[in-house]
């Protein structure tokens, strides 16, 4: 196995690693604007490692161009939703977790 | 279990579900997603089937009747969605608009 | 490799028939929706893992963004505003369309059990005989296979789901725009009109600036799924999905759009239709027989045809969600004094 | 290599079944839109995975399509849905 072929599966591997953390936080966080971090830290992390993984393997520079094209769109998009999600969660007077609260 | 056959069964499962709901939901816009459910079901067919010898590229006809499908499928359920706002929208709008 | 691709099938089948049936029985019609939208993305992993890229791109765009969009537009003006219940005899009349909650795997109180009976044993029965049918064709290897490999050579393309689409069966697909211009003439007379919307979310300048940044890239994007159609997976169908979704963008988010006079709107529209048509005919002076090219001109004729039915396509695409739209009320498409169709245009900056 | 590569494809589908539960439970209509742009995510990365340990390169441009689209839902929704919270026809808060 090549240094290129090893750089890659470490980088799937912990791309694969943060999807994970992203749906454990999706699903264990205690609100809304908590399970936001999953959306736009960990998953994105995770695309990007994904991306960068797939780049060492693919075939021409256009296909690398277009991986990270997609993970540039995608970071941009859950940006922009995870804004809009959390506005609009807050104007319709959803308050936001606190310790006290949930115990 | 061939990825055909897989798909293929999954298919005609997912269109008796869309059949089972269209008859038991009362709610209109549970039967239009019922609609919608059925046809996916026999796209899934479709496009399974195109695929029978996995050495072949897929079959194109079919392939090309459920593009066509989809494309129809949209735009009966937007017809069907404003059929069903014109008829949930017409009489409550005198009392509190 | 192929037992992890078996798994990989065997989730993505198990899962969606899970989500299929939560959809129709989930007790919350909000709940069903996004089910909904999640089910069009996993049936676009479906069709990508049966080798069927066209249809993917389609379904991606079509299934996973329009549908799904339509969807919400529809519940989000049936919901009821400010406090007062929805009048009883409107939940009573017929079928409880207002009410969302509706009970989990329950038939209307009138179904007797014994038509329950009666429907388990037909539905049953119609699966039963669907896969007698199904799992023989699913199994034979040596499938009747229509020959598409010569006639290629004759076809203009090198794809063949477009030279299928656009040259062999060349008339479902001319029916098919018809069909979409029938949608969108329905749709158009019959939008109300009349629904209000309590206020939502103003779009910020977050939101503004991401939908200026993401609709270049989409024009981009639709114009390369358009130009590499002919010879590999895209084509007009899936442009104008994309194009289309772009344009429910725009409108959704109500910034500047781009408008214009209504008479090129329509001629926009029926232009698809109509090149294609006069396609045709042409075929019919030149080789003799309606929508046959000549082959040294098949690829040429393809194209143009392509191009000008993305145009339409997508408006009727845009069209089709303002029919479902709120119309004269905050945070709507700006159609109130104007009839039906009144959008602003979005296929501007794609003709130019 | 490819075996790793429809490993993590596998893992990252077994991911968005997970999160599923998300959806089904809620509790707030904003929960599950969220779910729903996590899968869009999710989806993009699948697909990625599965055109190059396919070697079907044209499944690139479905993940460009998936990541183009995967907000227009979240857009329709927060842009259509009303914000009021009131008594019966709460937006965001659902009574379970």
């Amino acid at each position: 196995m090549s240094t290129n072929d090893l750089v890659s599966c470490v980088s799937l591997v912990l791309g694969a690693f943060f999807f994970l953390a992203g749906t454990m936080g999706m699903l264990r966080f205690p609100d809304v604007y908590t399970r936001l971090h999953a959306l736009t830290k960990a998953d994105n992390l995770g695309l990007g490692l994904l991306v960068f993984g797939l780049a060492l393997q693919a075939e021409s520079w256009l296909a690398v161009a277009k991986l990270f094209l997609v993970w540039g769109l995608v970071m941009l998009a859950s940006t922009t939703c995870c804004h809009l999600v959390a506005q609009a969660a807050w104007q319709a007077g959803i308050s936001p977790w606190s310790r006290r609260d949930g115990q | 279990m061939t990825p055909t056959l897989n798909y293929a069964l999954t298919g005609v499962v997912l269109f008796s579900v869309g059949l089972s709901g269209l008859f038991f939901c009362a709610h209109l816009l549970r039967k239009i997603l019922s609609v919608n459910m059925a046809g996916s079901g026999v796209f899934l067919v479709f496009v399974a089937l195109a695929r029978r010898q996995p050495d072949v590229p897929p079959d194109p006809v079919p392939q090309a009747l459920v593009l066509t499908g989809i494309v129809v499928a949209v735009s009966a359920t937007a017809v069907a969605l404003a059929l069903f706002r014109r008829l949930t929208h017409e009489p409550a709008e005198e009392p509190h608009g | 490799m192929d037992s992890s691709l078996a798994w990989f099938d065997a989730i993505l089948t198990l899962t969606l028939v899970v989500v299929a049936l939560r959809v129709l029985f989930a007790q919350d019609l909000f709940q069903a929706i996004v089910l909904f939208i999640v089910f069009g993305l996993l049936l676009s992993l479906a069709w990508c893992r049966l080798g069927a890229v066209d249809v993917a791109l389609a379904e991606a765009a079509i299934g996973a963004g329009l549908t799904g969009a339509l969807f919400l537009n529809t519940l989000a003006t049936t919901r009821r505003h400010g406090d007062q219940a929805p009048p009883a005899e409107t939940i009573d009349r017929k079928g409880a369309w207002v009410d969302d909650k509706l009970p989990t795997l329950r038939p209307r109180p009138s179904t007797p059990w014994t038509g329950r009976l009666a429907f388990g044993l037909v539905a049953g029965s119609v699966t039963a005989w669907m896969a007698a049918v199904v799992v023989p064709l699913a199994v034979s290897s040596d499938a009747p296979r229509i020959a598409i490999d010569e006639a290629m050579l004759r076809s203009g393309v090198t794809n063949p789901v477009t030279a299928v689409l656009l040259n062999f069966r060349a008339y479902d697909t001319l029916l098919e725009v018809a069909v979409l211009m029938l949608a969108v003439l329905t749709v158009s007379s019959l939008t109300a009109g009349s629904a209000r919307v309590s206020k939502a979310l103003p779009s910020g300048p977050v939101l503004t600036s991401f939908v200026r940044l993401i609709l270049p890239v989409v024009v981009m994007v639709a114009v390369y799924v358009l130009w590499s159609g002919t010879k590999a997976p895209g084509g007009a169908f899936q442009a104008a999905a994309l194009l289309g979704a772009g344009g429910v963008l725009l409108l959704v988010t109500d910034t500047q759009s781009p408008s214009c006079a209504r008479y090129l709107r329509r001629v926009l529209l029926v232009a698809g239709l109509a090149v294609f048509l006069l396609v045709g005919l042409g075929g019919m002076l030149g080789a003799g027989r309606f929508l046959e090219y000549p082959p040294a001109w098949a690829g040429v004729l393809i194209t143009l045809v392509e191009t000008v039915l993305t145009v339409s396509i997508a408006l009727v695409l845009v069209m089709l969600f303002v029919g479902t739209s709120p119309t004269g009320a905050e945070g709507s498409a700006r159609a109130s004094d104007e009839t039906p169709g009144a959008t602003p245009l979005v296929s501007r900056e794609r003709t130019s | 290599m490819n075996v790793l590569i429809l490993g993590v494809a596998f893992f990252l589908l077994v991911n968005v079944v997970a999160g599923l539960v998300r959806v089904w439970r809620g509790p707030t209509a904003l929960d599950r839109m969220l779910a729903s742009q996590l899968f869009g995510t999710t989806g993009t990365a699948i697909l990625l995975l599965l055109a190059e340990g396919l070697s079907n390169p044209a499944l690139r441009d479905v993940a460009l399509v998936f990541a183009l689209l995967a907000p227009i839902a979240t857009v329709v929704f927060v842009r259509r849905w009303p914000l009021s919270s009131s008594a019966n026809g709460g937006s965001f808060h659902e009574h379970e």
